[in-house]
């Protein structure tokens, strides 16, 4: 499948003035393919969010390259053209809503492009309807709650049709409600209308349905693979301050007990299975 | 200036009009004469004091502007010439928000306030003995907020907040 | 409470004034403030007068509402009068003492009542059934023009929009720094004004650090969408003028052409 | 002993207008001296209005709330709401955002000074919140603006801990933190407890942190307490509680699934050790059976 992002020996640090410069990322390679949900996890601090701004020119890299379907992030006027490819949503949906009635903040960026005012309205109005907000288009975004704005501010995201939407942290301060709305949204997204997302996460259920995790610690990736392969390294991942789900530890532990059970266990159902064989 | 600094300060002077704006019309109301103190003149001078010129002047009439448009339009104009006065009063290249180039700042506020509502007091009723009887709660309110203002202004010095939060991208 | 703070005074309706489009409302209220100041004749402030309470009729907004405007400033409209009756001098109509009354003392009186009255109440009418986004939106419609003479119009009303997007937020915020704050056994209740203005610091300290936390990850936000500034920017939501508005510019027209009829030929008493 | 007891108390906001809303309607409760409360309940069930009861930040619109045997809103002691909040801490979300001062000391020193303590007891206060929440003595004198965002929500809970509270509060005090940082607040929390003997309520909305932590579970819906009871029992409701919107730790769901497909599993399993221990318990009884 096609390379969407690729980044070649991306090296980042801070510039400060008087300061020391902080080095936040070193020499990463990595590629997102078409189609692909990949998770980025990696504890606080680790440089996760300074890797997604480089995706869609935010920050420019200080060595290496990061290139966007074939387009060099650091070549000034594309700016906007890698923009409106890779989208970014947020971790607080307050800060990232512009306009006081969400069909207008939802129509803010293609304002922005320039495009026909009845052309707007008609991908403001699909772009709602995707992430289920439509009867909500007239609201004050003060009056929803977390999971609402957030899908609002998604919304705001897909109306320019990007081909990928990077998400940092975007359920970081929501409750498990609107975690789950906000979660079945971007795998929505993914599934049927085959957009490309990255999401960054603390939370390793939602890592769990990705096609394939990144671990990033310290500026370096220090793991890749799918779910399964990642999460069946339980001490690997809590040497990295990072968890996994509660049925992974439980069969990880079983084994070490000496119990003839799989360790790439990862879903419920699966361990239920699992352990039913193990005791019948 | 580059786009993305462009773009901050513009948010920023942004969420400052909110600040105004709130302080203006809502928060710590001092009960005063037939009306109260509002600190909003205090905002208005400390985003004088931290913002480049265009945008502290944005903040100050969009803030006191919009909080004089939902209730008494008919002071909009006044308080937008009045207010960007005010903030050419004060300059943000200083290093320190309190300084003796903003405690002028201060009183060249404090009289620019005054006669500027006095006059346009007079010109918008046709009557000059109006503000001369609402002199009384025109003098004393510009003098609290003008007070507030050293006393906030000190704190976040000791803070260092100017320094961390506007001449890393300012 | 202050989460239960309504922005504004915009009482929502179906009127023909609340239908009518905003820069048509705006631009009626500047008429009509430069009427007031053209009335040049005791007869002429009628027009204004029945002008302004047949709009508020037909507005269906409250008469007690239109009014809350003027009480605060009522005791000093009244001793402002009371002061010009006495003041002006002219033929006197009641001696007492040193104090007379005189006719043109209670003439200069009314039109200045009549007119701080009718100023405040006309405007307030405007907020009353517009709000504060049509305000805003009819506010950077008016202004563009100025764009030529490279007045920033796209910033101000950006900046317009930010604001009122974030007013409820920080209401909510300053609410919740506030309760913090009290479980931290700040008091704000009491004490004098030093006590009361040192209290405050605890408050615009969080209040200003998350509000640059904020600017800075919204202005991440807009960039993210591909902002950059005025030039090349569409707007979904177009305002239209309709026959309503021509209506309403008509009647204006026609008061306004009243007074200056009657200035004109009307006999004044002064 | 009751340390916290609230008798049919009510909250309304904006009563009497068109956006009245019950928050807290009829709760009648009793927390005991040197609980460990884990309070869950979905968005909106009034956890977050009934907290703010126990330390008089809000007043019920009816019924009564008792702090240490004291009706804190009865006349003679109205005036003394603020030494309420003294003895009942609340950390509120997100508490880094109200850090103000110049240094971490100063910072952590506000509520103490607020008490009127002398500067030797505050010195001694600050010094000993430090330690409980693990930041080291070089960082009393920093800026808080300079930390990392774990670092200063540490600060932020150290200043309430200074207060020496008899009940501390907190409201998702892990919310936004890396895995390895929640471990390490909450396991700071509950050592707080044990060394203390302080009554501890904590809200969250991880089911897997309160059964690990937590002793007893207050159960929040529609702004009434649906259930105030052990980590066991409140847990073995399972059906109702996801009807409610909320869940049970993974595991335990695991071994609802077991014993709805017919094994005889313990229902009392909520942490990854109980688990363990349940299954080794179930897989050697399995193999001597076998053997007999
Ligand atoms: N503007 C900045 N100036 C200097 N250093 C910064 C800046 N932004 C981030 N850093 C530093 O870069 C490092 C990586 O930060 P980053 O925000 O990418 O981490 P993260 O993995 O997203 O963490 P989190 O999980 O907390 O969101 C951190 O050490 C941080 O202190
Ligand atoms: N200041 C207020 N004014 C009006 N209504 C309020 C106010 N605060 C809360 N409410 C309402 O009261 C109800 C209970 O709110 P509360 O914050 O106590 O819930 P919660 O259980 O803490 O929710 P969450 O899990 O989202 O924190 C909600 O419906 C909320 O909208
Ligand atoms: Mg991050
Ligand atoms: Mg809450």
């Amino acid at each position: 499948m096609k390379e969407l992002i690729s980044t070649e020996h991306l090296h980042f640090e801070y510039v400060r003035a008087e300061e020391e410069n902080v080095l936040v990322l070193n020499d990463i390679n990595i590629s997102i393919h078409e189609g692909e949900f990949v998770a980025v996890l990696g504890h606080n601090g680790s440089g996760k969010s300074t890797l997604a701004k480089h995706f869609n020119a935010v920050l420019l890299p200080t060595g290496g390259k990061v290139l966007v379907d074939g387009i060099d992030t650091a070549q000034p006027d594309r700016v906007f053209d890698i923009r409106q490819r890779i989208g970014m949503v947020f971790q607080n949906p307050d800060n990232q809503i512009v306009a006081t009635i969400v069909e207008e903040d939802v129509a803010f960026a293609l304002e922005n492009l320039g495009i026909e005012p009845a052309e707007i309205r008609k991908r403001v109005d699909d772009a709602l309807k995707k992430v289920d907000m439509y009867e909500f288009k007239e609201h004050a975004p003060h009056q929803l709650s977390g999971g609402q704005k957030q899908r609002v501010a998604i919304a705001g995201i897909i109306a320019m049709r990007p081909e990928c939407i990077v998400l940092d942290e975007p359920t970081a301060m929501l409750d498990p409600k609107g975690r789950r709305e906000v979660l079945n949204t971007v795998m929505e997204l993914n599934r049927e209308h085959s957009t490309t997302i990255a999401l960054i996460t603390h939370y390793m259920d939602e890592a769990v349905h990705a096609d394939r995790i990144i671990v990033v610690d310290h500026g370096d990736v220090v793991m890749t693979g799918t779910p399964r392969e990642i999460f069946s390294q339980v001490d690997k991942m809590k040497e990295l301050g990072l968890d996994v789900p509660q049925v992974t530890e439980l069969c990880h532990r079983l084994k070490q007990e000496g119990l003839p059970v799989p360790d790439d266990v990862i879903t419920e159902e699966e361990c239920t299975a699992v352990l039913k064989q193990l005791l019948q | 200036m580059i786009q993305s600094e462009k773009v901050h300060l513009l948010t920023i002077s942004s969420i400052f009009a909110a600040i105004i704006f709130l302080f203006t019309a809502y928060f710590f109301h001092i009960p005063f004469a037939t009306g109260y103190i509002h600190f909003g003149d205090t905002l208005v001078f400390l985003a004088a004091a931290l913002l480049p010129k265009p945008y502290a002047i944005g903040a100050a009439v969009v803030g006191m502007g919009l909080s004089d448009l939902m209730t008494a339009p008919i002071w909009v104009l006044p308080t937008v010439l009045i207010k960007t006065l005010v903030v050419l009063s004060f300059s943000s290249k200083t290093e320190k928000i309190v300084c003796s180039r903003n405690m002028i700042g201060v009183i060249c506020a404090y009289f620019v306030n005054v006669t500027g509502y006095f006059v346009f007091t007079g010109i918008l009723y046709q009557d000059w003995l109006f503000p001369i009887v609402r002199l009384y709660t025109d003098l004393i309110p510009p003098f609290i907020c003008g007070i507030l203002f050293i006393a906030i202004g000190k704190v976040l010095d000791r803070t260092r907040l100017k320094e961390k939060f506007f001449t890393v991208r300012g | 409470m202050l989460r239960d703070i309504t922005i504004g005074q915009y009482f929502p309706g179906k009127s023909v004034i609340h239908r009518m489009d905003p820069r048509m409302k705006l631009i009626l209220s500047l008429v009509y403030i430069v009427m007031l100041f053209c009335v040049g004749t005791e007869i002429g402030f009628l027009v204004p007068i029945v002008f302004l309470i047949v709009a508020i009729q037909i507005s269906k907004i409250p008469m007690k509402m239109v009014l809350k405007g003027i009480k605060p400033i009522l005791p000093l409209i009244i001793f402002t009068a009371v002061l010009n009756i006495f003041f002006v001098s002219g033929t006197p109509l009641v001696q007492w003492g040193f104090l007379t009354i005189s006719l043109e003392g209670i003439l200069v009186a009314l039109k200045m009542v009549i007119r701080i009255i009718f100023l405040i109440m006309g405007t307030s009418l405007l907020t009353y059934t517009t709000s504060p986004i049509a305000l805003t939106d009819a506010i950077e419609q008016l202004l563009k023009p100025l764009n030529k003479i490279k007045f920033p119009v796209h910033e101000m009303a950006m900046m317009m929009t930010i604001a009122l997007r974030f007013i409820p937020t920080l209401i909510e915020e300053t609410d919740k720094i506030m309760s913090a704050q009290k479980a931290r056994g700040a008091d704000m209740e009491s004490g004098g004004l030093r006590q009361r203005i040192k209290a405050m610091i605890p408050i615009l300290i969080p209040l200003f650090v998350s509000a640059f936390r904020r600017a800075e990850e919204l202005a991440l936000a807009m960039e993210c969408r591909c902002y950059r500034g005025g030039e090349g920017r569409t707007r979904m939501r177009q305002l239209h003028y309709s026959r309503l508005d021509w209506y309403g510019a008509a009647c204006m027209a026609l008061c306004f052409a009243v007074v200056i009829v009657l200035n004109l030929f009307a006999p004044t008493l002064l | 002993m009751a340390i916290i007891k609230t008798e049919h108390l009510s909250h309304v906001y904006s009563e009497g207008t068109p956006f009245e809303k019950v928050a807290v309607g009829d709760v009648s409760l009793e927390i005991e001296q040197g609980a460990f409360v884990g309070v869950i309940g979905h968005t909106g069930s009034g956890k977050s209005t009934l907290i703010q009861h126990f330390n008089g930040l809000l007043k019920p619109t009816s019924g009564k709330i008792m702090v240490d045997g004291k009706d804190i809103w009865a006349e003679e002691n109205k005036k003394n709401i603020r030494n309420v909040r003294f003895q009942v801490g609340l950390v509120f979300q997100y508490p880094e955002y109200q850090l103000f001062e110049e240094t971490v000391y100063k910072d952590i020193a506000f509520g103490p000074g607020n008490m009127g303590l002398s500067e030797e007891e505050i010195h001694t206060r600050v010094s000993e919140a430090m330690e409980f929440v693990g930041l080291k003595e070089k960082y009393a004198q920093k800026s808080p603006f300079d930390l990392s965002g774990g670092q200063k929500r540490r600060v932020a809970i150290a200043g309430v801990i200074a207060m020496r509270p008899k009940v501390l509060i907190l409201d998702e005090p892990t919310a936004g933190l890396d895995p390895k940082g929640r471990d390490k607040i909450l396991g700071q929390i509950r050592e707080y407890h044990q060394q203390t003997q302080s009554t501890i309520l904590l809200v969250s909305h991880s089911m897997e942190d309160i059964a690990k932590y937590a002793g007893k579970v207050l159960v929040m819906n529609h702004a009434g307490v649906f259930d105030y009871d052990t980590v066991e029992r409140v847990f073995s409701r399972s059906a109702e509680l996801t009807r409610m919107g909320l869940s049970v730790p993974q595991v335990s769901r695991v071994f609802e699934r077991l014993s709805s497909e017919g094994l005889s599993v313990s229902q009392n399993v909520y942490t990854v050790e109980q688990a363990q221990r349940e299954i080794l318990r179930l897989y050697t009884q399995k193999k001597e059976g076998f053997h007999a």
